[in-house]
């Protein structure tokens, strides 16, 4: 027995933890790699605007990445957030709300939003940041009391808090001001406009939250925590960890990054409008996370991993923009829909049996 | 027996991405001989069987079925080949009923189309009669416990009529009881002319019907004999490939005070007749004390462990006494917090994180200790697993290997290990040996003495009364949720321990 | 000199960049003026390649694009249609993206034309803002329903820029009296547009008139009328002819439409940035002949009011003289010189 | 012992059978009498005009119900479909092509789609069901085959086959006729645009539908496997059932039923348009299973259930058209996902612990 044990479990160590770490991050910066030599040598501007569009493209990373963040933890810790575009577009309205509550009154009685200064969007950031807070909770209730589905409960806020978000914005902008209702509110002071415009500051939040994510993944408790109720809740139950505390943690992180990025996305495009901000980026993260290694079966996923699947999109997108000529936004879906599956086909072979098992077992995925 | 062998291995071998599960087996299984396999966990029994039913269909050498070659392309081409099989770990769908299980894949349909229905439960209704258990057919398996559901994958095999029944660890979900009823059908089946290929771990099993014994070690074939020029202390010595000492455990223990009291403990079964699960369980354990808890399956005997640990959905109520403190657990957690630990019954379900490999299996439940400032200091845990790996012989290349990698046996060590971590004064085994081999077994009876001995106490349950009877200084007998009887090890008895298990139950039901 | 410098990496194909304000048919018929005005113009010779680029309502997209311009080599001139005149941040980057040496006008809805950075940003304008547009069809609906009337206003977006100033304009222009009792949207899907037709004239039984915003809420609108059999107590108006509207206007279920001229505003813009392309101050005069002075820099390319027949209440003289009035039959002549179905 | 189980068994299955079964149906009808009779008292519309408002929401929810009952077959057996949205945009947009390809020219050689007549509507339907047939088909290639999770491979073609309309409805529009490239393809011929508004049209199609799935599922061999599929694949494969066959089955089934609500929609609606046509369809029709008892881990749902589902939708959606006097468009979403908690939170706690279980052991639902 000693022996036989001995003598297959090198081979089927060797066997597994290799092809099952690595390959994810390594495959997605081939690929990545590849992608952005394609578009160089089908296309100069890489070559002639390196800085602009290198920035450019990590800027959008950094605005998808830090709510794929998000998806990623509640995917690894068993569950799936669909609420996440909704969740950009509400957390964008707060903010703008708050703030021209807090602005000062022009001569007309209108808030001026054009100087507010650092307090009052510090303000504005962390209230947005506490609803978001409030908005996870609210799912980690639905799920764990009330015992829904998690596929349900963030569904139904898909649809809710959208609406809930265009309902409230015209008595919001109604009650500030002389103007009547509006469906958007517009926030013209620079220095806000910089958060989400000027490339670097969405980048350092994202590395910071990407930094602060994966200690949290793979150097604490929690994060274990998380990955063994994601791979098996009831014997994770069993083994002493408050599996309902836990889910509160991860639909928290989704919705809270979903809500930084909404600050970041109305920051960038200078105004609040819940009725088309974020439409449909629930799947974009989805996707990035599972393009990065992320299992919809929970346990399985990294935070490396979900962060070059988020540059993978970005770089894919960018590409085809690039390469392209003719209408590149009707290309767009079609590549990248393409990619999307060679990138999963491509992990799939890598992680081979494991996950192959895992997913014949549960079929949802 | 007839010269011409039913079945012939010849050659075979079968490996997995690295791991040689099998190595250039042969042997032959005759026609209406009862063919025990015995083996270690993971010689490689289960992945023969699986070859020779069809599920598995690429590997090396050849398979003969009375003298022809045959290569099957699944599950069905066994069946036409006369060969069906009862898989060790359950497969059925738990949301469909017990007929429709039975028949899942053979429907019988009316008008070539639409499924009958009613005749699938009243064929199903009959065989399971056969195993005199009146399972209504239109249940649902969710609604079963584990040892019905065993008994439906019985029936299912037997609904297809074949020359060949495979079994592999038909009973390691069964009580007595039910063996009983399952031999009596076996007896049927080899009366009426079939062949009937049995694995199992429990050696009383293997030596009380079978006509000849094959021995398989590391996937190698070892040996195929008949029965009676084998001895059950030959078979593990061949198995295992050294003695197995089975020095009488127990002896020099001193059980010193009190450190568990439970009085009229119930756990109430909201929408059932019972009602209770367990009804005014009155029991006391010392440290340095192994008390068994005894029962048919479906006893409460996990419901027991389960109210001790926290764990029910419904709070249990009555009075548990830990180290004379009144404790009330709402979640494992805090029972986790007072020093109790719970070795889960189904290893697969409730114990192992399949996707985590042995180091994080085995820390699982004390990393708060293995950190420094927060985060979780890998050489410490690396450390730690490897000591627990060394303390309890699990036999692994390292804490790195997927926790899947290995045996059945050493998997459920690592469930101990990760729980004896945690340095618990109470510790709750739950069928610890269940599906585990017989060398695995006394190691782990090893462990259980040892951990006595260091003054902790033990709560052990088991599906089999031997057990029981070798690691425990006293056993409690459960039926139907109602403690009743306690035997120390002078009283021990089958008999007696049986006649406490089934006996009330008669009287209550009449 | 980015563009020169891009120029240069490729001279033979630089793009001339037509982005709308989002997808819509009205959008076919300024993309075939575009085309047209390429072929015609021959600015392949040129290695000018023209392209329309479609948002899709929201400033978001029409932001992201602008810096997709600004990071590619081979932009050499670009006509927008702004979503969102009030939006800060796109004129930033209209700012930026001229600064880049783009060549940059305004087409179909300019920029806040009171934000001298803005004005700046863009050369000029082509196209009849949608307010006057508003206005314009405010007119018409007060000629069809002299003592007034309750409307309700269907339209994709609501906080699309264009809808909200057609709906401004339109209760601008048909003064007092005309009460809006509902405005509704339907994120640009046809079948919620006949929903919310069908709710409206549901809800209120005192609604006597329905205006189509956005193309295809007219045909919506009068498909609904139609099948309710409630067009004699209805009056039906809406913005720009789609081919199902010039349709139903025929079959007399549709009272007036505002039709745009999209076709022209293609043509003339392609005509007018190749000049500036090529520094062909000829053209620019003939296109802008007072450029300089007072709002010089903005052509108006015209509105067409077009109702069934001339004995409509609806007459010529009640409109703007930049107005062009037409007959259904006039303007499907109009439409056929262009071989366009609708516009 | 077995006196002990005789005596468990029967309260057992009536302690459970009745519950698990009846329920989800009994509480739907009951959930949507009490939103109707809401409605009819808070607004007259109902009792003034009861046929009219009946007919339209019977249509509504035969159009939703069509695709509805194909997400739920493939919810059924164990899988999802992300892409029902875009494969009505699309299967719209194969419709109408083929139709103004077959169309008789115009003096100015444009196709004159005012009178097809029968034959080239026909063949247009067949064509535009083949190519719903060859999507689905595609889609268990990509999961089978390939082995993509469900809810990748389905996502990829809810971005990828959208923009493949988009484009391919410029070139074709371009090569039919003297005008140049559209987005749109408008169809005119009476009997074409009958087909989805005269209310009986979509209901007879949907109740047919309904039936026969009914009948496959409930009755037949294939039903009764797709179930032992979506409740445990292993043991369905051990069973010797063709998995693969079933999924195929399963996902044209899913595939076909959305073409068909497309060619139905776009004939609603008088005009093919891939961008916007169907979009964020998937989720109404998956909603709609769910509420109506299917279970995302597969195994569990009825046919009636999901009919009784998105019949419930729609009379939500109608009842907030009715009674949301101010702007209603913007309290729907908010107010469908309320009952759609409300729903499947009432179904939870009918089908009690079994469910719960199911939800426990596989933790992505
Ligand atoms: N699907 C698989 N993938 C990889 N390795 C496998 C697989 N199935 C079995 N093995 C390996 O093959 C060897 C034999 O496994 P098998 O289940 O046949 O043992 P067994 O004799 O049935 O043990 P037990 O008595 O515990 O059932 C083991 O080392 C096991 O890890
Ligand atoms: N899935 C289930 N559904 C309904 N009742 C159950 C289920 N599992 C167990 N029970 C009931 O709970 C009681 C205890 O079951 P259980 O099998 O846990 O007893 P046990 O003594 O632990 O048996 P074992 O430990 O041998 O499995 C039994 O009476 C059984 O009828
Ligand atoms: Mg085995
Ligand atoms: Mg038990």
């Amino acid at each position: 027995m000693s022996s036989s044990s001995s003598s297959n479990s090198p081979s089927l160590n060797s066997g597994k933890s290799f092809w099952s770490r690595l390959p994810v991050e390594l495959g997605l910066l081939l690929a990545i790699c590849a992608v952005i030599l394609f578009t160089g040598i089908v296309d100069d501007s890489y070559r002639v605007k390196t800085a602009y569009n290198a920035k450019e493209i990590l800027r959008q990373t950094s605005l998808l990445g830090i709510f794929a963040l998000g998806a990623a933890i509640v995917i690894i810790s068993g569950g799936i957030d669909l609420s996440s575009g909704s969740v950009i577009a509400f957390s964008g309205m707060i903010c703008c709300s708050i703030m021209i509550y807090l602005a000062p009154q022009d001569d007309a009685g209108n808030p001026d939003t054009s100087n507010l200064g650092l307090g009052i969007i510090t303000l504005a950031i962390l209230g947005t940041m506490l609803v978001g807070l409030i908005i996870g909770t609210f799912h980690t209730w639905l799920i764990t009391v009330i015992g829904l589905p998690p596929f349900v409960a963030t569904l139904a806020s898909l649809v809710g808090l959208r609406s809930l978000g265009r309902v409230l914005i015209q008595d919001i902008t109604d009650g500030v001001g002389s103007v009547g209702p509006s469906t958007k509110i517009y926030i013209s002071d620079p220095f806000f406009s910089e958060l989400g415009t000027t490339w670097w500051i969405p980048v350092l939040v994202f590395l910071v939250i990407s930094f602060l994510l994966w200690l949290l993944m793979s150097r604490t408790l929690v994060g274990r925590h998380l990955y063994a109720m994601g791979g098996n809740e009831e014997a994770a139950r069993l083994s002493g960890i408050h599996t309902d505390r836990q889910k509160w943690l991860a639909y928290c992180i989704g919705a809270v990054t979903a809500s930084i990025a909404g600050i970041l996305y109305c920051s960038y495009v200078g105004e609040a409008n819940p009725e088309s901000a974020g439409m449909g980026y629930e799947l974009n993260a989805i996707a990035a996370a599972v393009i990065g290694g992320c299992s919809l079966t929970g346990g399985i996923g990294t935070i490396t991993g979900t962060m070059l699947g988020a540059l993978f999109l970005r770089v894919v997108i960018d590409s085809v923009a690039k390469t392209v000529k003719g209408s590149p936004d009707e290309f767009e879906g079609m590549i990248v829909g393409l990619l999307v599956v060679l990138a999963v086909a491509f992990n799939e072979l890598r992680q081979g049996t494991v996950s192959r098992k895992v997913f014949s077992r549960v079929s949802l995925v | 027996m007839s010269a011409q062998p039913l079945i012939e291995i010849k050659q075979i071998s079968k490996n997995f991405g690295g791991v040689q599960a099998l190595r250039e087996v042969s042997f032959a299984v005759h026609r209406g001989e009862m063919h025990a396999l015995v083996g270690e966990n993971g010689a490689g029994k289960s992945t023969l069987m699986k070859i020779l039913s069809g599920v598995q269909t690429d590997y090396q050498g050849e398979l003969l079925i009375n003298g022809q070659r045959v290569q099957f392309h699944g599950t069905r081409d066994a069946e036409q080949a006369g060969i069906s099989i009862i898989h060790q770990e359950l497969n059925l769908v738990e949301n469909l009923s017990v007929a429709a299980n039975v028949f899942l894949g053979r429907e019988l349909t009316s008008k070539q189309f639409f499924l009958d229905d009613r005749e699938m439960e009243k064929q199903s209704a009959e065989l399971l009669r056969q195993l005199d258990c009146e399972i209504n057919p239109r249940q649902r398996v969710s609604e079963l416990r584990v040892g019905d559901q065993q008994l439906i994958e019985i029936a299912k095999a037997l609904s297809l009529k074949t020359e060949l029944i495979i079994m592999d660890e038909p009973t390691s979900a069964l009580t007595e009881s039910e063996v009983e009823r399952l031999f009596r059908v076996i007896d049927q089946l080899l009366a009426q002319g079939k062949t009937i290929i049995y694995i199992s771990h429990k050696m009383e099993e293997i030596f009380r019907r079978s006509d000849s014994i094959t021995i398989m070690r590391d996937g190698c074939h070892v040996v195929t004999k008949p029965r009676s020029e084998l001895t059950p202390k030959e078979v593990t010595h061949l198995m295992v490939g050294r003695e197995i000492e089975s020095t009488s455990l127990g002896s020099g223990r001193e059980p010193g005070e009190t450190l568990l009291k439970i009085e009229n403990l119930s756990l109430p079964w909201p929408g059932h007749v019972r009602q209770w699960r367990l009804k005014e369980i009155n029991l006391e354990l010392k440290r340095g004390e192994v008390v068994g808890i005894a029962g048919l399956m479906g006893a409460g005997r996990t419901e027991l462990l389960e109210c001790l640990f926290g764990a029910t959905d419904v709070p249990p109520l009555g009075s548990i006494q830990l180290e004379g403190r009144q404790v009330k657990f709402s979640h494992p957690a805090e029972a986790m917090q007072s020093g109790i630990a719970l070795v889960t019954e189904d290893r697969k379900r409730l114990g192992l994180f399949s996707h985590m490999n042995i180091r994080e299996n085995i820390t699982l439940c004390t990393l708060g200790g293995l950190t420094t400032g927060g985060l979780i200091s890998g050489a410490e845990e690396k450390r730690a697993a490897n000591e627990s790996i060394k303390k309890l012989g699990v036999k692994t290349a390292g804490s790195e290997a997927p926790i899947l990698s290995l045996s059945g046996g050493n998997q459920q060590k690592c469930v101990i290990a990760r729980w004896l971590r945690t340095e618990p004064k109470l510790l709750l085994l739950d069928d610890p040996t269940r599906g585990v081999d017989v060398g695995a077994k006394a190691e782990i009876y090893q462990i259980i003495d040892q951990l006595c001995k260091q003054g902790m106490g033990l709560l052990i349950t088991s599906s089999e009364l031997p057990e029981l009877m070798i690691v425990c200084d006293r056993i409690l007998v459960l039926c139907e949720g109602h403690l009743t009887g306690e035997f120390t090890r002078d009283q021990f008895s089958e008999a007696a321990i049986m006649e406490a298990a089934t006996g009330t139950v008669v009287s209550q039901s009449v | 000199a980015d563009s020169q410098n891009g120029g240069e990496v490729t001279p033979s194909n630089r793009r001339i960049i037509l982005l709308t304000n989002g997808n819509s048919p009205y959008w076919d018929a300024f993309a075939a003026g575009a085309n047209e005005a390429g072929a015609k113009l021959d600015v392949g010779k040129e290695g000018l390649q023209v392209v329309v680029d479609r948002g899709d309502f929201s400033p978001e997209v029409q932001l992201d694009k602008l810096r997709q311009y600004q990071g590619a080599t081979d932009i050499a001139a670009v006509a927008i249609c702004v979503t969102d005149p009030k939006n800060q941040a796109l004129v930033n980057e209209l700012a930026a993206l001229s600064d880049s040496g783009v060549k940059l006008i305004t087409v179909d809805s300019d920029i806040d034309r009171n934000n001298p950075k803005a004005r700046k940003a863009r050369f000029a304008y082509l196209g009849t803002d949608n307010l006057a547009a508003g206005k314009e069809l405010g007119k018409a609906a007060k000629a069809l329903k002299p003592e007034g009337a309750n409307y309700a206003t269907f339209v994709g977006v609501k906080s699309a820029a264009n809808a909200i100033e057609r709906i401004g304009g339109f209760a601008e222009g048909a003064g007092e009296g005309f009460t809006s009792l509902e405005s509704m949207g339907d994120e640009g899907k046809t079948d919620r547009a006949k929903k919310n037709v069908r709710d409206a004239i549901d809800r209120h039984d005192d609604l006597n008139m329905l205006v189509g915003i956005w193309s295809y809420n007219t045909p919506a609108m009068v498909d609904i009328v139609r099948e309710l059999g409630i067009r004699d107590k209805m009056a039906v108006v809406g913005f720009d002819a789609d081919p199902p509207a010039i349709a139903a206007m025929a079959e007399g279920n549709l009272d007036v439409m505002l039709v745009q001229d999209p076709y022209q505003m293609g043509y003339e813009g392609v005509r007018l940035l190749k000049a500036l392309l090529n520094d062909d101050q000829g053209t620019v005069k003939e296109i802008l002949p007072n450029l300089g002075q007072e709002d010089g820099d903005i052509v108006e390319t015209g509105l067409k009011i077009v109702v069934p027949s001339a004995d409509s209440p609806i007459k010529a003289e009640l409109f703007e003289e930049g107005t062009t009035f037409l007959t259904l039959d006039e303007f499907k002549e109009w439409l056929a010189k262009y071989n366009l179905t609708g516009s």
